[in-house]
C-alpha cells in the first residue's frame, strides 16, 4: 500500500473518493459540495462531481433538515448518503431529522428500516469563529440512542474511521475539527477501514491514563514531553469513537495505571467526560490511586477574543498541570 | 360532484376500487375506536374519519412499488396503500407480530413491503424524508413516486418550506398531499396559517399546486392523476392541498370545544362514504349487493386482525436492546 | 396563605396566573394555548387569555423555531415571555433558537442582551406515546452554557420553581413530566416562589444519599417504604434544577452517608448523572464506602409497548434493588 | 435611476443622508479589510461591498427606537444604522472597549441604543427574533419598527417561512429586507432557490412582496417607504427582495472560482457608490466639495474609531465567567 502525506482534510476527501469508488450506493450531498460550487468551501469534497457525476454529489440549497431528510429517505432505499452539515452547530436546526429521525427509524420499524448515513460536520475552537461556529456536541449525540459518533484526531484516523461510518449500517455522526483538521500525517492511498468503537493506544505508560479524543487528544500528545520530562509515564488512549466508546481498553488501561484523566475540548459540565470518568470511578472503584479527574471547556459559549478563545481551549499546559496535580 | 373535463375519468373498476378503499379504511377506523373504548387497546388514537377519500383517491394511482410517508393522523393513508391488517392490528397493540414488534406503535407504523416507508409523530417531518425517497427513485431510474402525506397546520412548519423548495430544485418525483381539515389540534385554519389557500405557495416553489375538495373522489382523481403523472414523467414534484375534516377531533377523547356544533354537524353531514356510494350504486358502477359483499369481507379482515392483532405475544424486555443498532447490545 | 389541593398541572396554571397578574411584562405564547383554542391541550393555561387578554396569551400556528424567536425578541424588549413547546422532543425544531441564541445572546452582546424567557415543556414515559414524544433530554440543556434547567417533583415545586425561573433574568427551560403531572398535592394559591438551584431533601437518612429530579423522584420515594422496612436509612434528595445544580447540598450528604445513586429518567449513558456521579466520586474520593451508581433508562428510543415502556423506566423495585446492591 | 410614481420623492436631505450612509459603509470596509490585510485584524470578514444602498436607503427612513436584526454579512447594516464606529472596531479586534467586550466579534455585534438587537452567525435566525422584538412595539403600543435582515441563501430555510407565516397571521410590524446579491455562499442563486423571485414567496404568506433594484436609492427609498408605512400604521409585514451583488465573495480571500469573472466585472462597473455619487452632483443635490467634505469627516471618523479599537486592552480570562448568566459564575 502507498501512504501519502496529506492532512486531515485531505483525508476526508480521500477517504470520500474511495469510498464511492468502491461503492457506487455511496452518495455525497450539503452545501457547497459539487464542483460547481468549489468541491466546497474547505475543498473537503473537491473533485468528487466530476468524478463520480453529479446525480451522486449534489449541492444543496442551506436547507440542513432537508439535507438530513433527503439523506435519511435515500438511506431508506438502500443508499449510503453522506451528508455534510457545514458546522456542528448547524446540527441545531436539523436536529429533529437527526435525533427523532434518523437515530430512531430502525428501532421505532422494529428493525425494517436501516439507515446508514453518515452526518459529517466541522467544529471547534482555535479560528476565531466565536459564539456559534466551534461547539463540540458530541455529548449531546453520544447520550442518544441509535446513531454512533466519531472523533478522529489524526489524518489517517479521519481516512479509515470515515470509511467505517459510510460502511456502517447505523447513522454515523463522524466529527471534523478544527485542531486537527491541518496536521499533516501518513495516509494510506487505498486504505483499510478502522472499526468504530476500538481507541488507539497513542502512548503507552504507567502512572497514569490520559482518556481524550478529536483534537484535544493533540493537545493531550503536546504535554507529554513535559510530563516525560516530570518523570511521569503517561498511558494516551485516543478514544476516536465517541460512542460506543470502548470501555475495556479504557478500563484496561486504568486498571494498570491507578490513575485517569478525561479531557475533551466540549464544555466540561455535563460533558461526555462525565460518562468515562464516572464509569472507571465505578469500575475501577478501590483501585485507584487518585481520583479521576476532568478537563474541559468552562461553562462559557466560544468566545471571540483571541486571548479569551485560548484561555476557553484546554491547552497543553493545562493538561500537564492536571497530570502533575494527580500524580502529586 | 363534478368530473374535470381535462382528467382522463376513472374506470369504473378503479372507482369501485376507490371505495373498497375508503370502507376499508372507515370499518377499521371504526373497529380501533371501538377495541380502545372497551379498553382493549390503550393507545393516543388520532382519527382520520372524514378524509378517506383522499388517499383512497391517490392510492387507487399507486402501485406498491410506490412509497408513502405519513403522520400520527395516518393509518387511513397506510389502509388505503392496501397495508395488511393483521400486522397492523397487532402493532397498535404493542405486540410481536406488529410490523414492528410493537416498538413503534400506531406514530410509527412500518411496512415496506406495500410501502409505508416512514410514519412520523413530528408535525412536517414526512416532507424531508420523503425528498430522499424520491431522489433515490431518481438515482436508480424508476418511474416510482412517492407521497408526503401532511397537515394544514404542517404547512406553517419550516420542514415544509425547506422540503418543497429542494423537491423544486431537484426535480424530484414526489407529491406533497396536504390534508387540509380546517384545524391543527384546536387551532383553526386562519389563527395559523397567513394564506387562503395552502396551495398558493407553490407558487414560491415554482411548482404547480392545486386545491382539490378532498371529499370528492372525481376531482381528486383528477388531481393525483396530474401530480403522479408529472412525477412519474420526470417533470418534478406537485403540492395538492384536499380540504376535508376530521369528524372525530384531534385525538380520541377530543372534546371539540373549539369548533361549534353547527359546523362539525354540518361537515358530517356531508360525509363522503354514504355519498359516493349511493352515487356509484345510482351511476350503475356497482350494486348495493356488490357494494355489501364488499363491505362484509372488509369486516371480516378487520374482525380477523384485531383478533390476530391482540392474541399476538408481547414482545420481551430484550427487544429494549435490539433495533437501536444493527448489532444486538449487550445484556 | 390559603393552600389548595392541585395537582401539578393545575399548579402550573396557578403559577402562570399568578405571574401574569403580579407582572405584566409576563406573555404566554404557543401552540393553542389561548382560551379560544381551549387553553392548551392540557389545559395547562386555560383561563388565561380570557384573564388577562389576547396580547398577552398568544396562540402560534406549529412553528417551534418562530415561538422561541418571538419570545427572545420580546424578552430583549423587557418582556418575560413564557414559550410553551408542547413536548421535550419538540425542541430539537426548536434547537437552533435555544442553544444557538437564547442561550448564547447574554454572553456574545457582552451582557448587553438579557433573555429572560422560560419555555415549558412536557415530557417523560408513561403514556404510551413512544419514540418521539417522551425524550428526557434535561441534559443536552444543562450542558448548555446560558441556560438553566429545572425539573420539578412535586405541584409546590411545580408552582414556586416556575414562579423563578419566569422572573429569573437568564433563559430558563422548565420540564414538566408525565410521571408527576397528575399528582396532587397542597400549593399556597399565592406562591412564595424557590430559589433555582437548590436542592430539596426529600428524606433524611444516614446510610446512602440518592440524587434524583423531576417524576423519577417519586419513583425514588415509592422505593423508600420497602428500604426502611431492610433497615437502610436513605436520605432522597431532589434538586429540582438540574443546572445549576446544588453541588454543595449533594456533597454535604454524601459525605455524611458515604454512599451515593444518581437516579433519572433520562437516558443513562452520556446522560446528565454522569456529571453528579463523577463529581461526587472526585470531591469525595477516598472517603466513599461504595461506588458511585447511576441508573437511567437503557440507551433505546422510548417504545411504545406498554410492557416494553414499563421496563424502560426505572422503577421502585430497581431503585431499591441498586441501593441494597450498593449496601451489601 | 427611474424615480418611481406612487412613492413620495426623498427630499435632497434624505439623498444627501443616504449618501452619507453608502461612504460610510464603504470607507469602514475599506479600512477593515486593509487592517485585516495588514494582519492587525483576524477575523473571518464578510464584506458587504457593493450592497451599501439596502441599508443605507432603509435606515434613513428609520430612526434610533427602530430596531434590526442582521447576520454575519451585516457591518454595513450597523453602520448605516449610524451605530458608532469606535466599539465596532473595538470588538472586531477583540477589545474590552468592543460592543460585546470583545466576547461576541464581528459576526454578533450589537448595540442596542443604535437598534442593532441582534447579530447572528445562523442562515435565517434574523427573522424568528425580529419578530418578537416587532411584538413587543406592538404590545408597547409604540409605533417602532423593526427590520430583519437576511440573504437570498436564506429565503430557503424553515426559520424564513416560520418568520414569515407567524409574522403575518400576528399582523406584526417588521419588514423582512432580503439582499439577494445572487449567490449563498458559492452557490448561485437558481441552483438552491426554486423560484425566480423571492418576493414571489410573499403570496404564500398573504403580504405584500416587491422585488427591488437594491443598488438603486431611489427605487430602493419608494419600496422602503411603502413597507416601513405600512409596519408603523399597524398593517403588517412585508417582504422586500433587493437585488444586488457582493463584490468581495463569501469571506474575505474567497477565490470566486464559482462565478465568471465576466460577470463580476459587470457588477462592479455597475457599482452604486459614484454612480450615486454622481447622479448627486449632475441633479444639484450636493456638490463635489460638499461630498469630498463629508468623505473626509468619515474617514477621520473611521480612522479614529480603527486607532481606538487597537489600542482598546484586551479582555481578561475572568470574562468567560462573566455574561454567561447574569450572576457572574465563581472562580
Ligand atoms: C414539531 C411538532 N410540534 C407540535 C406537535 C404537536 N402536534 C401534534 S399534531 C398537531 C396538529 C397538526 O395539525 P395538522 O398538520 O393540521 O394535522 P392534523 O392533525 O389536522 O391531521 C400538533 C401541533 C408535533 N407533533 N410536532
Ligand atoms: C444554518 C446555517 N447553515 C449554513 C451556514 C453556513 N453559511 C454561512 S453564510 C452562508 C451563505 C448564505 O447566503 P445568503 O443567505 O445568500 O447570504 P450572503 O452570505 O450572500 O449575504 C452559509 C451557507 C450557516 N451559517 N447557517
Ligand atoms: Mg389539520
Ligand atoms: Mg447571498
Amino acid at each position: 500500500m502507498t501512504a501519502k502525506k496529506m492532512n486531515s482534510l485531505q483525508a476526508v476527501n480521500s477517504a470520500l473518493a474511495q469510498a464511492m469508488a468502491e461503492d457506487n450506493k455511496v452518495l455525497v450531498l450539503g452545501e457547497d459540495v459539487a464542483d460547481r460550487e468549489g468541491g466546497g468551501v474547505t475543498g473537503a469534497t473537491a473533485g468528487l462531481s466530476t468524478r463520480f457525476g453529479d446525480d451522486r454529489v449534489k449541492s444543496t440549497p442551506i436547507s440542513e433538515q432537508a439535507i438530513i431528510g433527503a439523506a435519511i429517505g435515500a438511506a431508506l432505499s438502500g443508499y449510503k448518503p453522506v451528508a455534510e452539515i457545514m458546522l456542528m452547530n448547524f446540527t441545531t436546526v436539523a436536529m429533529d431529522m437527526i435525533f427523532n429521525h434518523a437515530a430512531k427509524l430502525r428501532f421505532m420499524s422494529g428493525g425494517q428500516s436501516t439507515v446508514p448515513i453518515t452526518i459529517r460536520t466541522l467544529t471547534g475552537a482555535g479560528w476565531q469563529t466565536a459564539g456559534q461556529h466551534a461547539d463540540h456536541l458530541e455529548g449531546w449525540f453520544a447520550h442518544t440512542a441509535g446513531i454512533k459518533v466519531v472523533a478522529p484526531s489524526t489524518p489517517a484516523d479521519y481516512k479509515g474511521l470515515l470509511l467505517s461510518c459510510i460502511q456502517d449500517p447505523d447513522p454515523c455522526i463522524f466529527i471534523e475539527s478544527a485542531g486537527s483538521l491541518f496536521i499533516p500525517g501518513e495516509v494510506d492511498e487505498v486504505a483499510t477501514p478502522i472499526p468504530l468503537g476500538k481507541a488507539r493506544i497513542v502512548q503507552e505508560g504507567t502512572d497514569i491514563t490520559i482518556v481524550s479524543w478529536s483534537s484535544q487528544v493533540l493537545r493531550c500528545q503536546a504535554a507529554l514531553p513535559a510530563l516525560a520530562e516530570a518523570g511521569i509515564s503517561v498511558e494516551l488512549v485516543d478514544l476516536r469513537t465517541v460512542s460506543p466508546w470502548d470501555r475495556e481498553a479504557v478500563l484496561a488501561s486504568v486498571a494498570k495505571t491507578g490513575r485517569a484523566l478525561v479531557v475533551h475540548e466540549a464544555v466540561r459540565d455535563f460533558g461526555p467526560g462525565g460518562e468515562i470518568a464516572s464509569t472507571i470511578a465505578e469500575e475501577l472503584f478501590g483501585q485507584l490511586k487518585a481520583p479521576v479527574r476532568r478537563l474541559g471547556a468552562p461553562k462559557s459559549p466560544v468566545p471571540f477574543a483571541k486571548v479569551l478563545e485560548d484561555a476557553y481551549i484546554v491547552s497543553p499546559e493545562r493538561v500537564a498541570e492536571a497530570v502533575k496535580a494527580l500524580m502529586a | 360532484m363534478a368530473e374535470l373535463s381535462n382528467a382522463p375519468a376513472p374506470s369504473q373498476e378503479a372507482l369501485v376500487d376507490i371505495y373498497r378503499r375508503m370502507i376499508r379504511i372507515e370499518r377499521n377506523d371504526d373497529a380501533i375506536r371501538k377495541t380502545i373504548r372497551l379498553g382493549r387497546l390503550v393507545m393516543p388514537y388520532y382519527s382520520a374519519r372524514g378524509q378517506e377519500v383522499i388517499p383512497a383517491t391517490i392510492s387507487s394511482l399507486l402501485t406498491d412499488d410506490d412509497k408513502i410517508c405519513t403522520i400520527y393522523r395516518g393509518i387511513h393513508d397506510m389502509v388505503a396503500k392496501d397495508m395488511p391488517l393483521r400486522p397492523l392490528w397487532a402493532e397498535i397493540a404493542g405486540r410481536v407480530d406488529g410490523t414492528c414488534k410493537g416498538k413503534g406503535g400506531p406514530m410509527h407504523l412500518t411496512h415496506p413491503e406495500t410501502g409505508v416507508m416512514v410514519t412520523t409523530g413530528i408535525v412536517g417531518s414526512s416532507m424531508p424524508i420523503a425528498n430522499g425517497l424520491a431522489w433515490a427513485a431518481k438515482l436508480d431510474g424508476s418511474k416510482r413516486v412517492t407521497i408526503a402525506y401532511f397537515g394544514d397546520g404542517a404547512s406553517n412548519i419550516g420542514a415544509f418550506h425547506e422540503a418543497l423548495n429542494l423537491a423544486s430544485v431537484w426535480k424530484l418525483p414526489v407529491i406533497f398531499v396536504c390534508q387540509n381539515n380546517g384545524f391543527a389540534e384546536h387551532t383553526r385554519y386562519e389563527n395559523g396559517t397567513s394564506v387562503d389557500f395552502i396551495a398558493k405557495r407553490a407558487i414560491g416553489y415554482g411548482m404547480p399546486g392545486h386545491t382539490v375538495d378532498g371529499n370528492d373522489p372525481l376531482a381528486m382523481y383528477a388531481a393525483a392523476h396530474e401530480a403522479i403523472t408529472r412525477a412519474r414523467e420526470g417533470e418534478g414534484p406537485t403540492l395538492l392541498e384536499c380540504k376535508t375534516f376530521r369528524f372525530l377531533g384531534h385525538v380520541l377523547g377530543d372534546d371539540d370545544k373549539y369548533m361549534t356544533k353547527e359546523e362539525k354537524a354540518a361537515a358530517i353531514a356531508k360525509d363522503p362514504l354514504p355519498a359516493f356510494k349511493a352515487w356509484l350504486v345510482a351511476q350503475g358502477h356497482a350494486t348495493e349487493d356488490q357494494l355489501a359483499d364488499m363491505q362484509a369481507k372488509i369486516e371480516a379482515e378487520v374482525e380477523d386482525a384485531q383478533e390476530f392483532g391482540l392474541a399476538s405475544p408481547l414482545p420481551s424486555v430484550d427487544e429494549l436492546r435490539r433495533d437501536v443498532f444493527a448489532q444486538e447490545m449487550p445484556a
